[in-house]
Order: C-alpha cells, then structure tokens, then sequence
C-alpha cells in the first residue's frame, strides 16, 4: 500500500467524523466523532512515520493517544454534568447561551 | 493749544458714556450733565482748534501705529473742523433738550450713555486720519444708532426697525469694507513694487498716504474702490435703494432722530464721500474703458434719491416720518452736489456739499427738535389729528416755520438776503444747471428742480396740517418748557442766519485737499455766467410749493379726497413707500433669505449630510447589521462545528485558487 | 543541563499538585487558605519570569526553547492567573472544590507556559491540550449552573474539534518534512520551497491556522467564545480571554513564521481578510448585546483581529506590535472581566435569586456603588478603545504603525485599506463601551454602595496600573516586544 | 525656573485629581478655581517673559520617554501656541466661575474641567507628534463626560457622536504622523518623534501621491476638530446638549485645536505638497464654505444655542481661508480669529446658558422681551453678539479684517464671496437679539431673572477682554505675525504663490 492509500483512509476518517460533528445531535455521538478525527490524524502520523522513517510520528501518535483519552473522560464528565442539570444531552436543546 | 488736545475731542464723551452707563443711575437727570460737559468740552476745544488752525490754514495731523500697519490718527483739516463743530454743537443742543424730552423715560442713563457713546463715535469718524479708524468709527455710530432706535426695545416694532436699520446699512458696511480690501491691496502693491515710497510716519491706509498713491493706482481699480466706497455712503446716508432704514428709524425718541438721523449720523455717507473725493475726482480718466465715471453715478444716485424721497415726504401722515424722507431727499442734495459740482468746480463741490450738509444740520435739527416739541405736547405722531397748534405753542411753531423755510430754500436772490437752505441749497441746483450745461445732460437739474418743489409742498403741508386750521384731538396741548424751547431758539437763528458765511466758509474748504497733499490742486473753470431764470427758479418753486400747501391744506381750497384715497394707485404707491419695506424685509429678507435658502440649508444639513449619510448610512446600517449578524450565533452547538469547517473548506478553496493547485 | 529556567512550571505544577494533596487532608472552611497558597506560587514563578526575560536555553532535545519570546507570554500568562486567583479568593469563597479549582488554573497556565516556550509540534500539542483541558473543568465549575456547563460543553466540543484539526494538520507538516521541530521544519521550507506549495503543505496550514484560530476567536473559528465566556464564572472568562486567548497567538507567532517563508503574500492576505472580517464582525455585533459579558466577549474577538494583523505583514515591528496589544489585551480583558464578577456579586448581594448577573441594567450608577471598579472599567473599556495613554493604545500604535509603514514601503493600496478598516472599527468599538461608561456613570444606581471585596480589588488594580503603566511609560515594555520578536528572525 | 509649562501643566492635573476625591462641591469649585488660576499666573508670567520678535521656541522643555520610539516630552511655545495657551487659561478659570453654582456630582465636573485645560494645554505646548496625540485624545474623554452627565436630552446621542466622529478624524491624523515618522527613520535611521524634525523631513517623500496623502489625512484630522463643512455635522449635536460649560469649551478651546494643527503641521509642510495650488484651493473652498454654509444654517436655527454653534462653523471657516491665503498678515489674522473667537464664543454660549438656566428654554420664538428682566445678562450679551458679527472695536473685527483684507492678494474670489456672509451674519445675530432679548416680554415665561452674579462676572471680564484686544491687539497679533512671517518663509523660497 502506497502512502496515499493510508492517506485518503484518513481523509475519510475525517471526513467522516467531521460529517457526523456537523449532523449529529447526541453528545455522546460527537464525542465518537471528535475520537475518529483525532485517530484519523494518528493514522497519518503512523503512515509518515513508517514512510519518512524515523520514530518522531509514532512518538507523537501516543502522546495523542493519550491526550484523546484525557479528553474523552473530560467530555464524557461535562456531559454527566450537564444531564444531571438538564436531563438532556441533545445539543439542539442546550441553547439557552446563544445571539 | 487746543490742536493739542484733539484726542480729547473724542475721548472726553467716551468717558462720559462710560460714566453715565455705571454711575448715571445715582445722578441726578440720569447723568445728563455729564455728556453735556463731555460735549461741550468737545466742542470748545473743537472751536479753539479751528480759530487756531483757521488763521495759519494750518492742519492738525497727530498719529501713532496699531497693529499690522494700521494706524490711528487724528487729521483735523478744513473739513473735519467745521464737521466737528457742528457735530459736536448740534449734539450739544440736542442733549440739552433732551434733558427735557427724555425727563419721564426711567432708562435716562442708557439714553445718555448711548448718545454720548454715539457722539464721540461721529468726532471720531470726522478725526479720522485713516480709512480703517474711519470705518471702525463708522462702525460704531451704525452700532449707536441701532441702540438708539432701538431704545424702546420692548416696543416690537422699534427692536424691528433697530434691526432693519443695522442691517440695512450693514449691506452698505460690506461693501464699504470691501473697497477698503481692494484699496489695501492696492496700496500695499504699490508699495511693494516700490513705485511709491512711504515715508516712516506714512500708513497704509492713511488718507494722505492714499490721495498721494491715487496716480499709480489702476483707474479702473480706482473707479471700483470709489463706488464701492460710495455704496457705504448710499447705506449710511439712506440714499436709493437702502434708504428704506431711515424712516423706519424714527422709531426712537425723537432727540435721536433729530441727533443722528437727521444732523450727524446720516451725514457721515456724504461725509465720507467728501473726505474721499480726490479719489472720486480722479475717476473720470478712465470713461474711455467702459467702466463709468463714478462722480457720475453719485449725482444720479443723489439726484434720483433727492426726488424719490421728496415724493414719499408727500403722503406721510407720521410728522417724523415726513422729516425723515425730507432728510433723505437733502442727502440726496449733497450727493448730487458732490457729483454735478465735482465735474464743474472739482474739489470745490466739496465746500458747497458740505455747506448744505451744516446748513441742513441745523434746520432738520430744529425740524425734529420742533417735531419733538409738537410730540411731546399733543402725545401723537399722525399729522392728521393735530390742527391749530399754533396758538399754544408759539415758539414752537415760530421756530418750525423758519426751518421750514429754510428747507424750502427760502430768501430773496441778488441780494443775497435768505435762510440757510436759500445759500445752500440753492448753489446746488446752480451747480447741477452747470454740470447740465457742461455736459448738455440735464437729468440731474431735473431731479433737483422737482425735488425742491415737492420739498417745499410737503414741508408746508406738514406745518399747515400741525399749527393752523381746528385742533382735531381733545388734548390739551401746551407749550414745552425752556430746556426745550431755547434750543429751538438757538437752532432757529441759525437756520436763519448761518446763510450769511457762504463765501467765507467756500474759501476754506477749497484749501481743504491742498493743506493735506501740499499740492495745489487746479481750479476748473470759472462759474458760467447764469441766465436770471435759473437763479431764480429755486425760490420760485419754493414760494410755489409754499402756496400750494397754503391753499390745499390751510384755506382748503381743493377737495384732495379724490387724490388721498387708497383707490388712487399712485397715493397707494407712494404711502406704501414703493413696496420697499415689503420687498427688502419680506422678500427678500424673510422669504428668500430665511425661508429658502437657509431653510433648504438647515434641511441639507440636518437631512442630508447627517441624517442620511452619518445616521442612517454609517449608523442604521452598522447597527441592522450587527443585529442580523448576532442571530447567526444560533447557541446550537453544531452549527459552531459546521462554521468552523466550513471555514477551513473556504481558507482551502480561496488558497487552492490562489495557487491554481499542484 | 540546569533546569532552572524551567523552574516557573516546575513551581506551578509542584504546587497545583500539592494543592489537589492539599484538598484531601484539610477541611472544607480552610480551604479558603488555599487561593493564597496558589497565589504565592504564582508570585514566585512571575517572579523568576521577571529575572529571567533575556534569558536563552533550550530543554528535552530543543523540544523546549527558552527565549524572549516565551518569556514576554510566559508573563501574560502569570499575570492573568494572578489575578484570576486573586479574585477567585473572593469569587470561589467557602466553595468545597476550591483546591481542584486553583489546581486546574495553575495546570492550565503551566500548559500556556509551555505552549509559550513549545519549539516542537510534539510540545506544543502537549501544552495546548494541558491548557485546553483544565479551562474545559474550569468553565462547567458551576456544576450546577446549566449555563456554565453548557459554556463548558461548547466550549469542549468546539476545543476539541479544533485540536483534531490541529493535529491533522501536524500530521501533514511533519509527513511533509519528516520533523516535529519548528526549527527544522523552517530550515526544511527554506531550502525546498517548492515544497511549501503543494496542496498538502496548504491544507496542514489551513488547519494549523484553524487551531490556533479556535484559540484566538478568530472568525469563523470563533464562534465558541460568546457562549463560552458569557456562560463561564466571571473569573473563567477572565483567564480564557486574557490568558488561554493569548496561547493562540504565541503558538501562532512560533509556527507561521514557516507560513511566511513558505507561502509569503497568499498567508499575508488571507490573515488580512480574517482580521478584518474578526475586528468588523466583533466589533459589530458588540454593539447590540445586552450582557456585558457577551459584549466583552466580542470585543475580544475584535482585538483578536486587531492583533491578528500582525500576521498580515510580519516584520519585527508588527509582531512586537501584536505582543504589545496581547500584554494589553491581557491586562484589559482580564480585569474587565474580573470587574464583571465583582459586579456579579454586587447583585447577589442584592438579591440572592438575581439572574443575568452581568445585565447591563446592573450597571446603572457603579460609578456611585462601587467606585473603584467603575473607574476600573472606565480605564478598562478606553484602554480597549485605544485611547492614550494606555496599554490598549500603545499596542494599537505600533501595529497599525507597522502595516502603515509597510503599506507605505510597498506602496500597497489594500493594505492600507486594511489599516483604515482597523482604524474604523477601533473608533466604532468605542459606542460599545461608552454605552456601558454612560451606565456606570450617568445613569442613577438601583441599589446602595456596597464595600468592594479586597481580593477583587487588588486583582483589578493590578490590572488597572499595568494598563495604565504601559501606556504611561512603555519604554520597557516595547524593547522586550521589540527582543521577543526578533527571536522570530523576521 | 525652568520647568514652567510642565508646571503649568501638572498643577491643573494635580489639580484635577484633588478634585475628584473632594467631598464638597465648595472644597471642589475652590480648588478648581485656584488650580486653573495658579495655571493662569504661569501663563501670565510665561507670557510677559515670551520675546515676541523670535519665531524659535521659547520655554523649550525635554524629557526623554520613550526611546526606542524616538518619544520625548518636548514642550515649547513659540508665537503660535503662546496665544492659545493664554486663551485656554483664561477661558477655564472662567468657565469654574461661571459654573460656580454646579451641584450635580460637583466634584467630577470641576474636575472634569480641569482634565481639559490639561488637554488643551497639552496640545497646545507639546512639539513631539506622540505626544501631541495623546493630549489630542484626551481632550475628548472629559469632554464626552461633560455632554453625557450633564448634558440635555439627547446627550447620549451628541456625545458619542461628538466622541467617535472626532475620534475617527484623530485616528486618520494618527496614519499620516505614522507616514511622516516612517519616512523621517528612513532619512536618518534614527527613531525620532519630533514634530518639527518629521515635518522638516516631509519634503523628503519622494511619491507626490503619498505626499498629498499624508497631506490630506493631517488636514480631515484638524478640519473635524475646528469643524469645517462637510464634517461639522457632530458640532450642533453637541452643542445643543452639552452643558454651558462643556459647550464653552469645546467652542472656545477644542474648536481651537483644529486651527491649531493647521498653523503648527499644514503650514509647514503645504508648500511641499505634491500639488500645493490644488490644496491651497481645496482649503479655500472649504473655509468660505464653512462661512457662507454656517452662516445660512445659523439663520435658520430657532435654537439659539444652535444658532450660535453654527456661528462657531462660520467663523472657523476664516481661520482656515485665512490659512490657505499663505500671506503673513492673513495667517496671522487667522490665529488671532482663533483666539478672538475663543473669548467671543465663549461670551456667547454663557449668555444662552443664563437663558437656558433662568427661563427654561431657548427656542428662539418662545423667548421674547427677556432684556426687561435680564438687563445685565442683555446687555452682555448684545457685547457678544456685536463682537461675533464682527463689530469694529472687538477683537473679532480685527481678525476679520486681517484676514479678509490679506487673503485678496491670493484668493480674490473667496474673499469676495466671504464678504456676502458678513450681512448675513449680522442678519441672524440681530435677528436672535431683537426676537429673543428685545422686543415684548413673553409673560409666558413667568418671573425670570438675571443670571447669579458670578455668571455675570465671568461674562463681564471676557467682554472686557474683547474689546481689550479689540482696540489693542498687539499683545498677541505681534507674536503670530513674526511666526506667520518665518512659516510662510517657505512658501516664498517653493514659490508656491507669487
């Protein structure tokens, strides 16, 4: 598999998570989707990694690993939070901050 | 000695004025006495400097630096002299009598203070050495007059007339101001090109600077300095078409009529023509240009305005507002002698114009001070409703039928027994017949011929309106007491007799523009030899003018209801005053003025330029906008995901395009 | 190698975890102890900062550089949080959470610090996601205000979001020149610079940009921060607008540089387009809101335009200009925010139901309630409007002098226009806060005089005398812009 | 003593802060009255002391502030700036007197009038563009208080539209000083801010376009200030709300910052204009506009207080003819209009606010007859009138005088066009007298009486003062003349009028 076979992988992770930003309306979904964008960007930095040859990308790769899993229990915690207070976790309602 | 003290001819009512305004309340008279001593003091040191200078043709010049060039000066010559004794005696008279007039008034210290303030205005124009002194001065008796006539300011019609006469003759001010600039820039090329050189105590604007530049001044420049001085003259001295001021004016208490707008004030146009007239004198050269000659539209505009005044002084039944147009009328003399006599005699018409304009002052002060009198005792201004006065008041009426007589130029000719208007007036229509002769157009002597008969109906008719025939109120009318009377008496023999020093006073005043320039100026041509006729035909019509009043008015002989009735279009015309107020206030001063273009203006501005433009352009719009723009921020949160996106995807396209892709 | 010029985040993150020790062992009424604790340690690293502002050294394989440049933004950051902490004593009084609260802060600014002093990709991401991920917690802290948690999770999602980007766009840059190291990468453009043109090196500058735009709110990357910043505790607001803001712009500074070398004029124009598009639409829709919070909230995406326009031309003057402006920035935002709380709790002293704590209609009379924040916001709010002598006006001046002198060398119509616009919309800006002056100052007050809290007043006179301070003498102040930019090479 | 106008300067601001921490309106009117006295005195004695046959800067004082900007407090008078600072002086002491009886948040008023001597002070004496700046800005702050707390009914709207369109016109001003400091660094590679050395360095531009650029954006930033026609359009908003006070300011000295900038920065470097004759017309044009417009305007208010706001328009309008005239004595009428403007206005916008104060209104047509109760308020205030059209005998002629007698050596026409708005200005002057203050008393009005004496005084000495100058002007005219001559210097040497 050439390089930008590994690329417009990641270029449909992306897209596909940034599709499902922009669509969905449960907050757990958006987190998934915040999830496929980040590892859409691991998978490059795997790929370059491997094809410029040094280590630097995976290095990277699991610092951001790391970093997304913070993130996801960040996410998750405010949504607890949040439904506790609202009883919600669809965005379309959580607008009473808006204009 | 005297000549040493020539400032204090000025400043001693300035002091007065300041004293009368802040302490007069506390005096007794409301301070009278002070502007009397003031001008007194004026005159007796007017007098010792004439009889000091008169003996020697000696000339006071005193002067020191103002600012930027300017100067201020005092030149007292031939004509300013016997300018300033009459101004500063006529004054004298009049605030003595006012003393008297002005006795009820509570607001006696703003009287006099004002009068005062205007008295050392007036010496102040006459001792100008400079153009600029004399237009500050000017200034300031326009100023005064506008205080005084507006006197009774809580009587609408007087602050309206205040306001008609400021602006009225401010229109003059301009352009009096205006051919100062031109003349300033003049001179000060002329200097510059080095052409001419000014000596360290020689200003700018100095008369004798400017007579001796007049050569190396561009005649057709010249020719515009000199009308546009003389528009200043046609706005201060009430001649057509600004004349509509003066009557108007009489608004005030009737001493300021008599001080200012009829002896002094008025005269400061004629006056500035004659202190300017080598000037004027020196226009004609350029007739050959095109551009007229402007002695030449001084005697018309003096002619016609001798004329067109008179003929108003016909209908008036407002005893002050006859005299007024007769004043306007015998300014109109002076102009024209200034400009027929200029072309005959040259500077000499100054002498005769100036001989009418002291004669004038005397006669049309006692005119009104008379007027006054009448006023004061019948509580009315209408003609009409007085009647039969004469047997009350006796020195009144005998002292009004002198200077009646004396406007109507009344005397006996060859033997040179007559009043002073009989001297005066008289050499003008003489001069005028001249100047026709000389220059085979005899327009001039028309206006002058005509003017002198209605003159003498109208004074006439005004004198057998008021002291003969049934008294037409239930008044009881009395005589005024002696501060008012002897003033009369005193105005009354000089009316009479100040006549008599004609030749005299001619001989100085031809000296006058010589003793400045030190240059002899060239006599014109001897006086023509005159057939009788004309000599007598001033008197003739005078004693017509006398009979036909006598046998309209006293004997009423001739039914006049046909002729006075608003039917009769022309008596409407003329008691309408040719529609002037209604055209300069109305029209022009309120409808176009007022109502269209600053209207429109106001509408420009406030619509326009800041309504539309800042407000609604700049500012509706920012704000519409930014309420538009603020619902784009929905608080949905994917929207905000979608914005940002979509963003990027417009950041790649633009730079995509940019790069045209690789 | 000494360590020692790293000692700042060594100090903060010891302390921040001594702090979350802290929390466990002692009571909930002494953790009111515990802000001044944060504080002390905030000092002492603002305090080796200040020693050390001319100070090189480089750390973990130059992963961290020390220079003039992070040491001018390692100040904004310790600046801010000082004052967030110091108000917070008063603002988070007697609250049980207090010790995760100030944790948080000083986690977060260790993460400014570091994206400050970041000359790695690795690094920098790092720092960004420490920073971002303590102020997510740190604005739902009111975990039972649903405003706050709903500023939090926008604030989150948002956040997020644009860290993927970011991230995917590292991917591209280091897939291109197989380095995480900003140097490298720079050296890589300058010696390939065909290279810097591909469409992939575009689109991982695309989404560097949309990274750091999340931060700056900059449009159309801005849309978080109204919500964010109105919804959050008045103090949270303080610190993500006048701290957290700021990481954008040094990240923005260390990394586009490489946009300057490699795509020059395009990258120039296209800063130029969202600066101006940020100012006008910040400053635009500021003019209508109601909650001064809001309001401020636009008014920092337009100044985040305004210092965004130091990008458009990039030389050392226009940078030092941004630095200057973000220093401002920093003090002015940061108090006017902090003075928002403060009259937040005026209101609830009021009544302890109130709603729209930040409503302009609380404003009326402040000049009379509470004098000394009044006269706070009014040096605040001219400050932001550059009026001399001000910080505010004095990183105005140098940057719009910068695009000025650049239009004028270039003799570059556009440019100039974009200075023109700038200068337009500071003098809209203006309406916005007179409206508020007018509020505090003309309107007659609704309520007594109240007794301003101490912490809330040393946290805004502090801010008030380094506004002020920089416009009064700046000398110091531009000389470590003028140094902090040069370290660019630009 | 070497540190005068610093002095002068600081004791007001001193002044200012004490002010605004006083508890009494008696301690905050005392204290502003002897602050802006004790400027006053330096002044007098700064002005004694000023040799009027030297154009050089005298007094100069420098302190070094910025440096890597090339900033430093420069201060100086020369024949230019001596006459404004003594106007400033003179009208802020007088103004306090005036506004003796403020009781509404005394403290922050007086104070807030002090802030501005500060200002104008400031940029009257300051010769470094930075510095100039920062007082030019802020001069607007208090003066947008003073509408804005004590101002009329739409004062919200007058003073942010008196704040953002001037402060536009500043930030304008401030591209075209960043041009001319860029351009001087690039001469001489040094950073440097000093007014006098970046206009020298103007020529230096070698782009005419760029010069008349510059050029244009110093020249919209003084002509908002002064204001002329088109941008006056936020002077009658802001007149009609502002106080008395705040409005006698802003005609008699901010009005005066714009006339300023056109003798201190325009002058010098119009002649090296890359089209000087184009500019000079542009000016001329836009002076006998502001004079012919302000005037018509002025006849069609029915609010005195904007009737005389749009008078300010007109007489502006010959500072800047006169100006564009580029001949001494016609620029030194100009600064002299400045100054005797500043006295007559200030008389002016007194007497409405007496009006105001005591009858309630001043719609023209509702007044009527007031001089019956008001005789000395009448009285002055027919002094003020008088002197602003343009009576001889008051200052206002001889500046009028100059400046249109000098300007037909260049601009025939203009002057000429400028004359027809003399009649006019009498017309509405007298007009608004004879309405308002003459005629018969409006009983409508109730029981009026004449304005509290401190008023009246402060009226009474500026009218003292009008007509001092009026008759002897040349305590300040010397001074402007010498520096119009050394200004217009230039003008001979580029042979830009012959």
């Amino acid at each position: 598999m050439s390089l930008y076979t590994y690329l417009l992988i990641s270029a449909i992770i992306f897209a596909i998570g940034a599709y499902g930003i922009i669509t969905q309306r449960s907050g757990i979904k958006i987190l998934m989707c915040i999830e496929l964008l980040l590892n859409s960007a691991n998978l490059n930095l795997v790929a370059f990694s491997s094809f410029n040859g040094n280590a630097t990308g995976q290095v990277f790769a699991i610092f951001s690993i790391a970093i997304a899993a913070a993130e996801a229990a960040i996410g998750f915690a405010i949504l607890v939070a949040l439904f506790r207070v609202r009883d919600t976790i669809n965005l379309d309602n959580i607008n009473i901050l808006r204009w | 000695m005297f000549s040493d003290y020539a400032a204090l001819i000025v400043l001693l009512p300035v002091i007065a004025f300041v004293l009368t305004l802040f302490l007069g309340k506390k005096l007794p008279h409301g301070g009278a006495y002070l502007p009397i001593a003031a001008i007194a003091g004026s005159f007796i040191i007017s007098l010792g400097t004439f009889l000091e200078i008169y003996p020697t043709d000696g000339i006071v010049q005193q002067s020191m630096p103002w600012f930027a060039g300017m100067n201020l000066g005092i030149l007292i010559d031939p004509l300013a002299v016997v300018m300033l004794m009459m101004v500063s005696f006529v004054s004298l008279l009049i605030h003595i009598y006012a003393v008297g007039y002005m006795s009820h008034d509570p607001a006696k210290p703003r009287y006099f203070a004002e009068t005062s303030l205007f008295t050392a205005a007036m010496l102040s124009v006459i001792l100008s050495d400079n153009i600029l002194q004399f237009f500050i001065s000017w200034e300031l008796v326009g100023l005064c007059s506008f205080l005084l006539i507006g006197f009774w300011y809580h009587k609408p019609s007087a602050a309206a007339a205040a306001k008609k006469a400021f602006l009225v003759t401010r229109v003059g001010d301009v352009m009096f101001l205006a051919g100062i600039v031109l003349l300033y820039v003049n001179m000060s090329e002329i200097i510059t090109s080095r052409a001419f050189s000014v000596g360290p105590e020689n200003f700018i604007l100095q008369f004798k600077t400017m007579f001796e530049a007049i050569p190396l001044i561009n005649p057709t420049q010249l020719t515009y300095i000199t009308l546009l001085f003389f528009g200043g003259a046609i706005g201060k001295s009430g001649q057509f078409p600004l004349h509509g001021w003066l009557p108007d004016a009489m608004e005030g208490p009737t001493t300021v009529s008599a001080l200012i707008h009829a002896a002094t004030m008025v005269t400061a146009g004629v006056y500035l023509v004659a202190r300017t007239f080598p000037m004027f004198a020196a226009t004609p050269a350029t007739l050959s240009a095109g551009v007229p000659d402007s002695l030449l539209i001084v005697a018309y505009v003096g002619g016609f305005t001798a004329l067109f005044a008179a003929t108003m002084g016909l209908v008036m039944n407002d005893i002050k507002r006859v005299l007024a147009y007769s004043t306007v009328s015998q300014l109109g003399y002076m102009m024209l002698a200034l400009g027929t006599a200029g072309a005959v005699v040259g500077a000499q018409a100054v002498g005769i114009s100036m001989f009418h304009l002291i004669s004038h002052a005397f006669f049309k002060a006692l005119l009104f001070l008379c007027a006054g009198s009448v006023i004061h005792a019948v509580g009315t201004n209408d003609i009409r409703e007085m009647g039969g006065l004469f047997g009350k008041m006796k020195i009144t009426g005998t002292t009004m039928f002198i200077a009646a007589l004396a406007l109507a130029g009344i005397g006996i000719p060859f033997i040179n027994i007559g009043t002073a208007g009989f001297f005066s007036k008289d050499m003008i229509i003489e001069k005028a017949f001249e100047y026709g002769e000389l220059k085979g157009d005899f327009i001039p002597y028309a206006f002058a011929i005509i003017a002198a008969l209605l003159t003498s109906i109208y004074i006439f008719r005004l004198w057998f309106m008021a002291f003969t025939g049934k008294p037409r109120s239930e008044r009881h009318s009395h005589e005024s007491p002696g501060v008012m009377t002897r003033p009369l008496m005193i105005l009354a023999l000089f009316a009479l007799f100040f006549g008599f020093a004609h030749l005299g006073f001619y001989d100085y005043l031809n000296k006058n523009f010589e003793l400045m320039t030190g240059e002899k100026a060239a006599l014109e041509g001897e006086s023509l030899q005159m057939s009788p006729i004309i000599v007598l035909l001033p008197v003739i019509v005078g004693v017509l003018g006398l009979l036909i009043s006598y046998a309209i008015y006293h004997r009423r002989m001739l039914d006049m209801s046909k002729l006075v009735s608003t039917q009769n279009p022309l008596y409407k015309l003329l008691l309408n005053r040719y529609y002037e107020p209604k055209i300069g206030a109305d029209i022009i001063g309120v409808k176009l003025t007022h109502d269209v273009v600053a209207q429109s203006g106001e509408f420009v501005d406030r619509k326009i330029i800041d309504g539309l433009v800042i407000d609604n352009i700049i500012g509706n719009t920012l704000f519409k906008l930014g309420e538009f723009v603020r619902k784009l921020q929905t608080g949905v949160v994917q929207n905000y995901a979608s914005v940002t996106i979509l963003g990027i995807g417009l950041l790649i396209i633009i730079l995509r395009i940019k790069f045209g892709g690789t | 190698m000494s360590y020692g010029l790293l000692a700042p985040e060594i100090i903060l993150t010891i302390v921040g975890l001594v702090i979350i020790l802290l929390g466990l062992l002692i009571t909930d009424k002494s953790k009111n102890m515990i802000g001044y604790f944060g504080a002390a340690g905030l000092v002492v690293a603002l305090g080796y900062v200040l020693k050390t502002m001319t100070a090189e050294g480089s750390f973990f394989y130059n992963a961290l550089v020390i220079d003039p440049l992070s040491q001018i933004f390692k100040l904004i950051f310790l600046i801010v949080s000082l004052m967030v902490v110091i108000a917070s004593i008063s603002y988070f009084k007697d609250n049980r959470n207090q010790d995760e609260y100030y944790a948080l802060i000083l986690l977060s600014t260790v993460g400014m610090m570091v994206v400050a002093s970041a000359n790695d990709l690795v690094a920098l991401f790092v720092g960004f996601e420490l920073a971002s991920m303590s102020t997510y917690v740190l604005a739902g802290f009111e975990k039972k205000n649903p405003a706050s948690l709903e500023a939090a999770l926008k604030y989150f999602i948002i956040g997020s979001l644009s860290s993927a980007l970011m991230l995917f766009g590292m991917s591209l840059v280091y897939g291109v020149t197989g380095s995480t190291n900003i140097p490298v990468i720079i050296e890589f453009f300058k010696t390939n610079p065909m290279m810097a043109t591909n469409s992939l090196d575009i689109i991982a500058m695309i989404f560097l940009v949309a990274g750091f735009g999340f931060k700056m709110a900059l449009v159309p990357f801005h849309m978080w921060a109204p919500d964010t910043y109105e919804g959050s505790p008045s103090v949270v607001s303080s610190l993500l607008a006048a701290g957290s803001k700021k990481m954008g712009f040094v990240a923005a500074f260390r990394v586009l540089v490489l946009a300057l070398v490699a795509i020059r004029i395009d990258i120039q124009m296209t800063f130029a387009i969202l600066a101006v598009i940020t100012m006008t639409y910040g400053n635009i829709v500021a003019i209508s809101q109601r909650s001064i919070k809001r309001m401020l909230a636009y008014s920092s995406i337009a100044q985040a335009g305004y210092i965004s326009l130091a990008f458009v031309v990039m030389t050392q003057m226009s940078v030092a200009g941004g630095v200057l402006l973000a220093l401002g920035h920093a003090l002015m935002k940061g108090g006017a925010f902090i003075a928002v709380a403060l009259v937040g709790y005026m209101v609830l002293s009021d009544n302890r139901n109130a709603k729209n704590l930040d409503d302009i209609g609380n404003f009326a009379g402040l000049g009379k309630r509470a004098p000394i924040t009044a006269f706070s916001l009014l040096v605040f709010f001219l400050a932001l409007a550059g009026i001399p002598p001000s910080a505010g006006f004095i990183g105005k001046f140098v940057l719009f002098y910068s695009i000025t002198i650049e239009a004028v060398a270039q003799a570059s119509n556009w440019l100039l226009l974009v200075v023109i616009i700038a200068i337009l919309n500071s003098a809209l800006s203006i309406y916005y806060y007179a409206r508020v002056i007018r509020y505090m100052y003309v309107l007659p007050p609704n309520g007594e005089k109240i007794k301003e809290p101490t912490p809330y007043v040393v946290a805004i006179l502090l801010a008030v005398i380094g506004t002020i301070g920089i416009g009064i003498y700046p000398e110091p102040f531009i000389q470590m812009a003028m140094n902090a930019a040069s370290v660019l090479g630009v | 003593m070497a540190a005068l106008i610093s002095l002068m300067i600081a004791i007001p601001l001193l002044g200012a802060i004490i002010t605004f921490l006083t508890r009494t309106r008696e301690q905050a009117r005392s204290i502003a009255l002897l602050t802006s006295g004790l400027s006053l005195v330096i002044s007098l004695i700064l002005f004694s002391r000023f040799d009027s046959s030297i154009s050089t800067i005298q007094f100069g004082e420098s302190y070094p502030w910025i440096a890597s900007l090339g900033v430093s407090l420069k201060f100086g008078l020369d024949g230019i700036g001596m006459p404004l600072v003594l106007l400033s002086n003179i009208v802020i002491p007088l103004t306090v007197l005036f506004a003796w009886g403020e009781t509404k948040q005394a403290n922050q008023f007086y104070g807030l009038i002090l802030l501005e001597l500060v200002g104008v002070l400031g940029v009257f004496t300051s010769l470094d563009f930075f510095v100039f700046y920062i007082f030019w800005e802020i001069v607007l702050i208090p003066m947008y208080f003073l509408i804005s707390i004590w101002g009329g009914p739409r004062k919200d709207y007058s003073a942010i539209k008196f704040f953002i369109y001037t402060h536009v016109a500043s930030l304008v001003m401030l591209l075209a000083i960043f041009s001319l400091y860029f351009n001087a660094w690039q001469v001489s590679g040094v950073p440097n801010f000093d007014m006098f050395y970046l206009l020298k360095n103007y020529s230096v531009i070698e782009s005419p376009l760029l010069k008349d650029a510059i050029f244009l954006a110093l020249l919209f930033g003084f002509l908002v200030k002064m204001p002329a026609v088109p941008f006056h359009t936020w002077l009658p908003d802001a007149h009609v709300e502002a106080p008395t006070a705040g409005s006698v300011i802003l005609a008699a000295l901010l009005l005066k910052m714009g006339g300023y900038g056109l003798f201190r920065v325009i002058l010098p470097i119009l002649p090296f204009s890359g089209s000087p004759g184009k500019l000079i017309s542009l000016m001329a044009i836009i002076g006998v506009l502001s004079i012919l417009y302000g005037t018509f305007l002025a006849l069609a208010q029915r609010d005195l207080k904007k009737m005389v706001a749009y008078s300010s328009i007109s007489h502006m309008g010959y500072v800047t003819l006169g100006a564009a005239a580029l001949i001494p004595l016609s620029v030194s009428g100009a600064m002299f209009q400045q100054f005797s403007h500043g006295l007559i206005t200030a008389v002016l916008f007194m007497s409405c606010g007496v009006i105001q104060h005591s009858a309630g209104t001043r719609i023209i047509h509702d007044l009527g007859g007031i001089a019956k109760h008001m005789p000395k308020l009448a009285f002055l205030m027919l002094a003020g009138f008088l002197a602003s059209l343009g009576l001889p005998g008051m200052s206002g002629f001889i500046a009028e005088f100059l400046i249109l007698v000098n300007s037909y050596f260049t601009l025939p026409t203009f002057v000429i066009l400028a004359l027809f708005g003399i009649v006019f200005t009498a017309g509405y002057h007298l007009w608004a007298m004879q309405r308002a203050v003459f005629g018969t008393y409006n009983e409508k009005l109730g029981h009026i009486h004449d304005g509290a004496d401190y008023g009246i005084a402060s009226m009474a000495i500026l009218v003292l003062l009008i007509i001092f100058f009026g008759l002897n002007p040349n305590p300040v005219l010397t001074m402007m003349t010498t520096n119009a001559n050394q200004l217009l210097n230039f003008v001979v040497l580029r042979g830009v009028i012959t």
